[in-house]
């Protein structure tokens, strides 16, 4: 039975990964969930300085999910170089870092420093929708996510993912717009943007107003888009948004998607990584399927 | 080693309106320091994310944890409304806790006010089975006080009522002064306006004085970064000008945190 | 206590109404919830002929929510007009009713013949997502929307509330849009775009591959555009999605909404209007409010 | 009256695996008629639908509704975890039901394929009750051949099994064959390719046939259009060709839908 995938030339031992900002560096859920059986760590967004992030209250509770506006706090990618790759660099997985940044340059800096280190991928983030500048902006219009992607990518060293934001129109023409652009992959969806009100205070809940909206709520959103974007473009999809079993990642595959991320069922459940890898394994035996590559976008009419 | 565990309920009692006690079965007693915290998961699928309630009691010989915990919104209702025999969800054990060292030979003052009274509970027992001294100045809105009965069986204990109707009429600060009471390092737990006013009090008196934060939480491990308290210098984890209240926390020296 | 608001010159005993196809006529849900109560009863969409609708199935529940693909089968205005309509007066409510069409003709027709009744407002979907042509392409494009609503404004003798997508990058862009065409009100969110695939059998759930996303679970990306959108236009707002009781509708008053539309929550529990209601009043004898309108966009930082 | 009620639970035992059996104390159990259905909430918030389970029996004098089905989705597998004296949230009672009255003075046959067959008990126990004669014809998968006691205590009961373990090897049609039972009049619940078959075995010896139907459903009150089925003609409410399952069914006379 083959759990292997191949992303942009990458191959990771099966397609679970973490989704970025839900598992930090790594290091803060290694207690619960053994790295080394992970097909990928992907890492909280990091930028070229150290982001203080929105004030706080930062995240809230909704139906079925969750807001957050943590506003992409991060040491810094000399900070991370120093600790928090070492660390990952220890386990058996690929490293994925996603990197953050308000300007084209602050992409571009950040990417630059990181190659010369044996991260595996980048994933751009250019679909936060808690900062006030950049990143959302860039994933919004798909000339800007075009050009960014193409300045990114021919400062990087290693293959790039473009993180795409569901709060669009089309996301098919954003999936285009990236690859067009030159990117080696796509990633969605981040978060979609979302808001909470206290009625009894008659005030917002986050500090920030709107917050991005992730969990098991946003799943059929999450899947449609992956089904699109794949069915758009001809290089490989992560897919993300809500999932918190086989079950759900497996429906992410079938849609298209070459690998997966878990993102807020880790709050839920930390050990959620290692029961998806598990519950994929029992679903392909159950059914006889000897390469997971199979099942990417094998959904029928 | 953090964990999830499914606990056995051994005991829910409602101890005043509103406020619940919850006795549960596991070996996470045996780890539990005063101040740190476990993270109760509601069942419905509509609520994902835990309660972070701290610790009340820890019977380390039994393995059995006591929470104390008002029943206010949605998950905490639907929490207090388990019986015992049934198993609940818990995350644990999580945040820092109270320095037992860093006290020794010292006499404790434990400030709790409203809900921030039950972790003082198990702070207290800590401090008498390390030969430290302490005091409990407690601070009630109203004659509803649980938990006093058992500070009263384990050290000296003092009231403040809002509403003036039992022991000082006012906040554990005014408690403080009335009464009389003094020492040389504060625990403290309660709302905010209530560690405030604690660490100004502090400052005035040149005591040490260790609080008790709280904010919404994600993950409860120091994964998310949604818990954070602004600090006055930059954070050895992250860089910068805040701390993660659910690692570094939830006990932060009242001089190191901006509040 | 005052809960009347007044819609485009239409006064409503109070902002709570039901979300277009959720409630059949009104026929359907009159033994459960008495419609006298109501502030508007919101019809199914209604087109100029009869509509069959998509293949089954159409329906399906998802996290906190379901999918809907019913392709606004209907009966067609006439038959509307003949039993329908007749049912409905006998009511003290008001009636809005929800247009459908393909076509601007289409769309067209179906206001004129309804300008000779006594339905009070028109509701004009122009965002369904389950129709191959028309609708929804009508509601993602802001020029089309301005243009739409402007030919449906000339042909209406009754004030028209526009309809809007979620589906789009900027709600605020189609709000103002819907405005500058002369909308008299808009109404969001109509569902946002969901798939679920079944894993064992490897095909979508839904013969439309694609549904409208309702419930519980949408109410936090509702409310957001509800915020948005009111701030971007003077005219007044419908909210709704994901509504189930007097808290959520609380919060999109706050936000932004003059009135509210129960939907989904219908399904889960026929009495659902009645307790949103109750609720409403409850919350304003606890907190003092003498009339519902103070709370309208009451929100702050 | 349609109405939603959350009813007391009698009792809930598993007759074969993955097949339950509830019984719920609610008035509804006086107006039903075979053929009808209820809506079953789950409680879990992730989960808003009702779930549509047909009328297995009922006790008018006690007041007591029986449901037989197969907890094999989510909603329906967190049923059937329910204790008795528990509460669950029912909508009913839903749809129309078998005929009784066109029937009078023939012989009814009752055709039951797996999760089909629990409604057809209350039908024979109706036309029974209403001296009409009548006789079952029940298709298992295999030996688990739940409420065939209670269909042997009322009716004539034939047995199919798809697996030869016991009656007929093969389906209800095989065993009709087989077994050489005739009737006047056909009503019977099932899987599509069942009831298929039992449209054209209808129409090959020109019975009446009346078939319960399956579909998807939203609100189970005609409200949402979820659950339509194609019908021949246009039907009399949709003004299209296609009928509400939930109100103009589930059940059908065969010659009427197009399935
Ligand atoms: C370290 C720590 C220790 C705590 N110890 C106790 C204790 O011993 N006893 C006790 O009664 N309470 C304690 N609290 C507060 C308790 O966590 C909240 O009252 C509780 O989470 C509210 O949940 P709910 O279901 O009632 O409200 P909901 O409104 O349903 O909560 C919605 C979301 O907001 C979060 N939230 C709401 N209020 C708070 C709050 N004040 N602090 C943190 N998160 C909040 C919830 O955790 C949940 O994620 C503690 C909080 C922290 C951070
Ligand atoms: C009129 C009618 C009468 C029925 N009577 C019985 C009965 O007596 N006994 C019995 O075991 N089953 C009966 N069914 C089928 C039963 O409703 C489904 O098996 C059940 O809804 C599946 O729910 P779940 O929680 O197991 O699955 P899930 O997969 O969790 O269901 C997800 C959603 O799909 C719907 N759904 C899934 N399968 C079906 C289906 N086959 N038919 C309709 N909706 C479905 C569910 O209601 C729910 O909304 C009947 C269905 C109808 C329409
Ligand atoms: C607390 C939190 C922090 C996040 N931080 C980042 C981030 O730094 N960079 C990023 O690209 N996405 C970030 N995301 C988005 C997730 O990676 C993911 O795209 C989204 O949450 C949807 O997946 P989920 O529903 O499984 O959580 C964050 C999400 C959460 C909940
Ligand atoms: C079954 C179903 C049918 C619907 N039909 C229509 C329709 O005919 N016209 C329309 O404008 N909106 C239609 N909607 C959208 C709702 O009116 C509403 O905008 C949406 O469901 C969000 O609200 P909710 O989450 O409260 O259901 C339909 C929704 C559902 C669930
Ligand atoms: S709650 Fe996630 S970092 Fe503290
Ligand atoms: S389920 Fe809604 S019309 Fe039948």
């Amino acid at each position: 039975m083959n759990t292997r995938v191949n992303i942009a030339g990458i191959e990771l031992k099966n397609p679970v990964m973490t989704a970025s900002g839900t598992f930090g560096s790594g290091m803060e859920y290694a207690e619960f969930a053994d790295l080394n059986r992970l097909g990928a760590v992907v890492t909280k967004g990091v930028a070229n300085v150290p982001w203080a992030g929105n004030p706080t209250p930062r995240v809230t509770e909704v139906y079925g999910g969750m807001l957050n506006a943590i506003g992409l706090q991060n040491p810094g990618v000399d900070v991370f170089m120093e600790r928090d790759l070492p660390f990952l660099s220890k386990y058996d997985t690929r490293v994925i870092v996603n990197v953050c940044g308000h300007t084209v340059e602050e992409y571009t800096e950040t990417v630059e420093k990181l190659n010369s280190t044996d991260v595996d991928l980048y994933e751009i983030n250019l679909s936060c929708p808690n900062v006030k500048q950049g990143a959302l902006a860039f994933g919004q219009d798909p000339k800007v996510l075009e050009e960014t992607t193409r300045a990114i990518k021919s400062a990087s060293k290693k293959p790039v993912i473009i993180k795409l934001s569901p709060n669009v129109t089309s996301i098919a023409d954003m999936a285009r717009a990236a690859e067009a652009g030159g990117a080696d992959c796509i990633s969605l969806i981040n978060t979609l943007i979302g808001m909470k009100i206290d009625i009894n205070r008659r005030k917002f809940v986050l500090a920030n107003k709107t917050g991005g909206f992730s969990g098991p709520s946003v799943k059929p959103v999450a899947v449609r888009m992956v089904y699109d974007a794949a069915h758009a473009v001809k290089i490989p999809v992560i897919g993300m948004g809500g999932i918190s079993n086989a079950e759900d990642a497996l429906e992410f595959i079938l849609a298209g998607a070459t690998a997966i991320s878990v993102g807020t069922a880790n709050f839920h459940d930390p050990g959620t990584t290692i029961k998806v890898i598990e519950g994929i394994e029992e679903y392909m035996s159950k059914y006889g399927v000897a390469d997971i590559n199979e099942l990417v976008g094998a959904v029928s009419d | 080693m953090k964990r999830k565990e499914n606990a056995q309920i051994i005991e829910q009692v409602e101890l005043a309106p509103g406020i619940w006690s919850l006795k549960l079965k596991t070996e996470m007693a045996k780890e539990a320091v005063p101040g740190q915290f476990i993270g109760i998961y509601p069942k419905d699928g509509s609520r994902l994310l835990m309660r972070p309630i701290s610790i009340c009691d820890a019977d380390s010989d039994e393995g059995i944890l006591r929470v104390v915990y008002r029943a206010g919104g949605s998950g905490t209702k639907e929490i207090s409304a388990y019986k015992a025999c049934e198993t609940v969800d818990i995350l644990g054990i999580l945040g820092n806790g109270y320095d037992m060292d860093a006290v020794k030979g010292k006499k404790v003052l434990l400030l709790g006010g409203g809900i921030g009274i039950p972790p003082m509970l198990y702070g207290c027992k800590a401090l008498k089975e390390n030969g430290i001294d302490c005091a409990a100045v407690l601070g009630y809105a109203d004659s509803n006080m649980f938990l006093k009965d058992d500070f009263e069986a384990v050290c000296d204990t003092h009231i403040a009522t809002m509403d003036g109707s039992f022991g000082t009429k006012g906040t554990v600060i005014d408690a403080l002064n009335e009464q009389g009471v003094s020492g040389d390092v504060i625990f403290a737990c309660g709302p905010m306006p209530m560690l405030r006013a604690i660490k100004s009090y502090a400052a005035e008196k040149g005591m040490e004085a260790y609080i008790s934060l709280e904010e919404r939480m994600a993950c409860g491990v120091g994964a998310c970064l949604g818990c954070v308290t602004k600090t006055v210098n930059v954070d050895h984890h992250t860089h910068v000008k805040n701390s993660r209240i659910c690692v570094e926390g939830p006990v932060f020296k009242a001089e190191d945190v901006d509040i």
